[in-house]
């Protein structure tokens, strides 16, 4: 099981902040097209991944990274602060 | 080395005046604030979502790497989140240091930083839209320049 | 674009707060403020000597090219002249901007020039004696980036 | 007659702030000849002319600057404003 975060308008198009998942995928990538095969919204909202970045426990990575181990995975768009 | 995420509003003059004061080791203080700023007289508020929890500890590393490149001698982020109105401050960061170029340098970096690692988004919302800010290349392209 | 040239102390923080505020055509607020530094626990008091009417020509000259350089909406200049103790501020410098790298560039280049070509001289007092401060090499090179 | 004016330790050196001199100098450099060729404080503070600034009228200039038509001339260290 892993908490899966949505941020800004991923969070919007999925409809959702965060969910819990129940996943073997051994990868970020691999994870997405788990997400990617439920359901439209998702299709939609990872249509584009290199317009997304990922954090695995609110650290950035990239989504080649592994999975193993980690407990929050979360998806936005590029940050927009300062 | 403050860092404050909150959605209350906050004086800019006031964080400075309080901001390393009655220190005689520092020679340069360097502040920024950015401000919501409305172009087209059409913005109601600005919204900025962010991430709990990821936020402090990237503002927190972008801090440390700060430090380890320059010498300061006190520094400070505020970034606050929810709802503004145009012209309110977005967020501020502050630095002291013996010199003037190290100030101006981590100031810079940080917000180069904030801009583009700390997890906020922000959204415009005028009268009949809503719409998410597009990350600029210029701002990714300007961490490569440290 | 206001310039004051002053014996008496200053508020940085309260001229922030007065600074520019209440706009919506900004985004970018920079400050910088200067302060009598003391490494050696030695120092008495600073003396400043300027060169009334120069001064006020020369930082007028500097903060025109600034604004013909960057979208500069306002900017504040400040810088004392007398006796200051440790810890005092000597200066300060503001600039507003719609972005931030046009407020962070124009600060620096009024800094720069402000060191180097504003008639002002510092003299620094210790129980034993009292020295002229030293032009430095990298002050001047720091003009050559602009 | 031009007025002279002399800051920090120029100022010092030669011992005053301001004089007006009676000068028939072309140039600056003329006349930091004419003020050396006066007194050894003149002489000891124009010693190093590339130690020193020159003002004309209020802006800054140099040393071989004609000084036709000007009326104010300041001497000084290179500034350390700041």
């Amino acid at each position: 099981m892993i908490d899966v975060l949505y941020f800004a308008w991923v969070r919007e198009r999925i409809g959702l902040p965060k969910e819990r998942v129940e996943t073997q995928a051994a990868t970020v990538a691999d994870l997405v097209e788990e997400l990617k095969a439920r359901e439209a919204r998702y299709a939609a909202a990872f249509a584009d991944v290199s317009a997304l970045r990922v954090a695995l426990d609110q650290e950035l990575s990239d989504f080649g990274a592994s999975l193993s181990g980690v407990r929050e995975v979360a998806f936005f768009p590029p940050m927009t602060g300062g | 080395m403050t860092v404050r995420v909150q959605a209350d509003s906050f004086d800019p003059g006031a964080e400075l005046a309080g901001f390393a004061s009655g220190r005689t080791d520092v020679g340069a203080h360097v502040s920024f604030t950015g401000i919501v700023r409305d172009d087209s007289g059409q913005l109601q508020h600005m919204e900025i979502e962010h991430y709990p929890g990821m936020t402090e500890k990237a503002i927190a590393g972008i801090v440390a790497e700060a430090v380890s490149r320059w010498d300061l001698r006190a520094s400070l982020v505020i970034h606050r989140y929810g709802r503004l109105a145009p012209g309110e401050p977005i967020m501020m960061v502050a630095t002291a240091a013996p010199h003037r170029t190290d100030a101006f340098a981590a100031a810079e970096f940080l917000m180069d930083y904030l801009k583009s690692r700390a997890p906020f988004w922000k959204r415009e919302v005028t009268a009949d839209r809503a719409e998410w800010v597009a990350a600029r290349d210029e701002d990714e392209d300007a961490l490569g320049r440290w």
